[in-house]
């Protein structure tokens, strides 16, 4: 009973996690849609179990590293929502002073180290998140979240040898959603089987997960992560995920490169419903206590678009600050 | 007939696909996605996929593939989705591209086009808002081009899609739905002629691709105040037209320069050091720089409006050269 | 003591490897190869190869390394074979290392320094002669250096491994082996200062790195002449020191600019900018720049002398600006 | 008999080039030594197997491209010693006027396409010659040469996609001497067992051969041209090679990063010394046919050397020249 009810916590959590994730973006589209929010906004929506899984098999010590679609991974992480929904809508309470925005959460204090809008430049930098790492000796692990688009680039390539060469623990978690906007990865990658053939070439142990899955993909990382933290080295994952919306806000959910039954079959393996069967399955929970979910999970949104809605911009005076950081004596 | 920037794009690319085989466009998204910001819709229907290139996101890949192919017999057109983006290919863009004439002593060419938007659109922050065209300017063996106009966009692409050597062409994602006349049939802009844009005389205010429509609506309100500002639009960045700007400056002598770019060794200080050195005495102060400001793009829309030279701080320093 | 600029840079270094466990080496055959150009001499002997760390030849890949090293408090240097391979790595200078703070709304700090040989050497051809110093001087986030002297080189050096930002240290492979004072034990000079190597009354001379010491040669053959000028080097490029050189020219009215980049939107033109807006009414007249040639860098020795300046060069701009 | 003629004439013709090669290099060393060639000097003594062979496996209407250490490859393609030669020196007459040097030599006419100093940064322009091949439907192929050190290089790896995902008729060669400067390969990529495995992970069909045997080299090359010409697609081959020379005239012949001992032991594989015993074992000729042949190759180079001496320089008028094509009404 304990056991199980210790497993039915957990289990509510991570599911917990993914409605956040999905209904703060949700509502991040409508916000859009009033202007609230500018610039590029890539939803995560459809690959919560990715981000959720795998933050969850790590400690707080453990660094986190991500490219542009990345709310999904800073919500996992703990940042607090109503900083991160400030930041969307560029107001000086959001977690970077609304100067990063939707692309570049940093949260450092949760070891977030950043969303990366370079395709493949954030690879190099997780290497030396890593890197440190071991030359410090810290039983830390770094976790690089990209999608599969990232792999032909060749920072990615230099990243992934270095990472193998000097068997640094970084854990390259490749989001395989199928598509790099519009393009098929067919037609990014040759002879396409998957992507772990490219990070094996190099030397690295590479494995292959259902990304809708959200226990698989916890129980995947911990495993690996158990290693790393042993004997530091390199991992790949390609996590077999899927985006139910567009590739940003200026793309239509299925768009001319898929088609909408491609992508309404997709969503039949919604890592949200699929979490939520297996929890009635094993008869840990209700749908009442769905409800009381969704309802405290409103709430939360709520209240940070609230807070985001009343937090003030940046002083005009903020634009020249953080340019440089001071010397200081040491 | 009136159209978009984009349209004009749109159509010297198709019209010179249409007339020479040897040009092809290669780049992310160009073909079945009609290009990131559709300037090349409908080209994949009409030209296939082998001339209309759609690339895994490689730049330094691709864009080395379409120098190759130049230096092959081809005439590629490189969409780069962002020119942020082209700092992956930077090495391939002078170290190869700029360089292989010269250093086979003159036995190839590589008549190749590098375009795509450059400069902020709203709120794209650091990586995705930055105005490069100060570093392509510096490289001799390549060209840049920053047209403003539906009209020069056309006449101008369709001269670099021309010439034999590599160009850069610089567009602005928020100058795709601006509108104006594009001159059907065969029409070129001859590469290195700047044009006075208005006539005026009291100032010369220099600006470029999307500054130049400030710089315009600037001069329409000094205008109100009996100011009458000569706006001068470069367009191409590199050869610079300097008789063209002397011989404004010369009637004038007060000038503002107008970038979006970064200020410190950005491509104002380049045009005004020219004008200096060959107009000095027809100066009757120092010349004001406009530019963006001088830190990494902010997200915050406040603050980005901050950072980017408006019509407003136009006005200011004309009255400040004036003063 | 007397020594190399090779040997300043080594011993900055080495004392600071020394005192902060944090700092460590990366680049191409840093280690046991004791460096190309063989600066980091005995380092891998002192402080193994954890610290010293030969790389596989992928500069963005090793360079984005360092800086996601430096966001996890580590220190690194590294070392770029030489600036021309910077190229490859731009994109995480440009779009990480300098960046990162602001974008994170402060909450990061980037300690790096990426040092290594720019300019020209003797008959390296194009892609192996270029100063591009100019482009990393446009990037707001950034510092660079370019020290002339081994005194410059080790003050300076020390000075960019304690500052908590990413900074740019330009050498010259032609400067490692020359000699000056080196001064031993805590030897530091603040980032942002300029220095005045030499006074006189009749004309500025700005120059830096290795131009630095053919305008000292240039300054005492025209002394010969009854001309003294005044010679100035910035020594740090961004942020630049603008009162100093002011100072100078308010004093002397003539100033000869030297560089040995490009001409077209060099660094060059940005030092002239300033003193012309700052300085507008002290000039009796036109600054005169002495650049390299507007070509990529020819392989042939007689050509090569050509493009870049040398001491005649810029005695006769000098006596250009006093006509 | 007829057969057996023709074979003579074969592998005399490839020792002929081979020793071409090495008494150019040679004699390219001691001009460097009297200062009339600068810069950087890199030389291919011991490698010339590798070039010869490949070469003559192709027609004169194929491409070749490769790095600085590209002397070989040019003499191989038939460039004349004298215009090479005299681009060493700088002079007016040099293939290149002077304006390239070492590291950049071109003989378009040749279809030699160049020699590149960035490491890495030809194989991108080696996809493009294919693609433009294959654009064209012409019947050529590629061959690009490089060194293992450029393996590790993001631009390689772009290329190696692009080519693979594109099927471009391009042989990538890579002249794997184990080392790249001091680096060797163990230093340079992870768990190092060769490099095939890198470009077969992009889906590039790879194999090896022995870079000091030219008549394998020549067979293997044939076979895959062949198979190249008929339905283009990229093909990589690692030729197992050393280099007898240091680095480049500043890097001493054996260095630090490897033993007097191992240079002498790799001195027994000369590529110049066992085409010679196979030719004398299967009776093709004799000491006094090696004999007439050195003496008719160290003319040729003799030669070269006169005619760059007498040659030359180029005019002041020359430096502005080639920065730019002029456009042409076409
Ligand atoms: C170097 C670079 N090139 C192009 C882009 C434009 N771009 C942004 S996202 C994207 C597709 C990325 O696809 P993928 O890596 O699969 O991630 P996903 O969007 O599927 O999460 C492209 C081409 C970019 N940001 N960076
Ligand atoms: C991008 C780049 N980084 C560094 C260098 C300096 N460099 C020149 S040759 C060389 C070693 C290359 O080794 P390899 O590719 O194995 O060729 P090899 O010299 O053995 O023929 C290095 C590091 C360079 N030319 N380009
Ligand atoms: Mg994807
Ligand atoms: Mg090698």
């Amino acid at each position: 009973m304990a056991r199980s009810s210790s497993q039915r916590d957990d289990w509510f959590a991570l599911y917990r996690q993914m409605l956040l994730i999905r209904r703060f973006e949700e509502k991040s589209a409508e916000m859009y849609a009033l202007a609230k929010i500018g610039g590029f906004l890539h939803l995560y929506i459809g690959q919560e179990a990715v981000a959720v899984g795998c933050i969850d098999a790590v400690e707080e010590q453990d660094y986190i590293i991500a490219a542009y679609r990345e709310h999904g991974h800073c919500l996992a992480r703990g940042s607090d929502p109503k900083a991160v929904m400030a930041e969307l809508f560029g107001k000086v309470t959001g977690l970077c002073k609304g100067k990063g925005g939707s692309m570049h959460l940093f949260d450092v204090p949760r070891n977030f180290m950043g969303g990366y809008a370079i395709v493949g430049g954030h690879l190099p930098l997780a290497t030396g998140l890593a890197f440190a790492v071991k030359y410090q000796r810290r039983p830390q692990v770094v976790l690089c979240f990209f999608g599969e688009g990232a792999v032909p680039s060749g920072q990615a390539h230099e990243a992934f040898n270095l990472a193998a060469l000097w068997s640094l623990p970084v854990i390259f978690i490749c989001e395989n959603n199928r598509y790099a906007m519009g393009t098929p990865l067919e037609r990014e990658m040759a002879l396409y089987k998957g992507v772990t053939e490219r990070a094996q070439a190099h030397g690295i142990e590479a494995s292959r997960v259902n990304g809708m899955d959200v226990l698989a993909v916890r129980a995947h990382i911990r495993e690996i992560v158990e290693t790393v933290r042993q004997t530091p080295k390199p991992f790949f994952i390609e996590a077999m995920t899927y985006r139910f919306m567009g590739h940003s806000m200026a793309d239509p959910a299925h768009g001319h490169y898929r088609t909408r039954e491609e992508v309404e079959e997709a969503r039949k393996h919604d890592p949200l419903l699929l979490l939520k069967q297996q929890i009635l399955d094993q008869a840990l929970g209700t749908e009442a206590d769905f409800k009381a979910i969704e309802r405290e999970i409103g709430q939360i949104v709520n209240d940070a678009i609230a807070f985001a809605d009343a937090s003030p911009f940046p002083a005009a005076s903020e634009l020249y600050d953080d340019v440089y950081a001071e010397p200081t004596s040491s | 007939m009136i159209g978009t920037y984009r349209e004009a794009l749109n159509q010297a690319m198709r019209e010179e696909m249409r007339r020479d085989s040897r040009v092809f466009l290669i780049g992310e998204e160009v073909g079945y996605y009609q290009g990131a910001f559709k300037v090349s819709k409908g080209f994949v229907e009409e030209f296939g996929p082998q001339r209309v290139v759609d690339t895994p996101i490689t730049e330094a890949g691709f864009t080395g593939l379409a120098i190759g192919a130049a230096m092959a017999g081809l005439r590629p057109i490189v969409e780069l989705m962002t020119f942020n983006f082209g700092i992956l290919a930077m090495d391939q863009i002078v170290n190869n591209a700029a360089k292989i004439r010269y250093m086979s002593g003159g036995q190839l060419a590589i008549p190749i086009v590098i375009r795509g938007p450059g400069s902020a659109a709203h709120q794209l922050a650091a990586q995705h808002s930055q105005s490069l065209e100060a570093w392509f300017c510096h490289v001799p063996g390549l060209k840049v081009i920053a047209p403003a106009t539906p009209r020069d966009a056309k006449g101008l692409l369709i001269s670099a899609i021309r010439d034999p050597n590599p160009v850069i062409f610089i567009e602005a994602q928020l100058l795709y739905p601006t509108k104006g006349d594009i001159p059907e049939g065969e029409w070129t802009i001859p590469i290195g002629q700047a044009e006075v844009k208005r006539v005026g005389r009291d100032v010369t205010i220099l600006a470029y691709s999307k500054m130049l429509l400030l710089a315009l609506e600037a001069a329409d309100v000094l205008a109100q105040d009996g100011i009458e500002a000569e706006v001068v639009d470069p367009r191409t960045l590199r050869p610079l037209d300097t008789k063209t700007i002397i011989a404004s400056v010369s009637k004038t002598g007060r000038v503002v320069i107008v970038e979006e770019g970064w200020p410190f060794a950005g491509l104002g200080a380049q045009l005004a050091e020219s004008i200096y050195t060959h107009a000095f005495d027809a100066l009757d102060g120092p010349i004001v720089r406009v530019t963006g400001a001088d830190v990494p793009m902010p997200y915050s829309r406040p603050l980005e409006d901050l950072a980017i030279p408006d019509r407003d701080r136009i006005i200011t320093a004309v009255k400040q050269v004036l003063s």
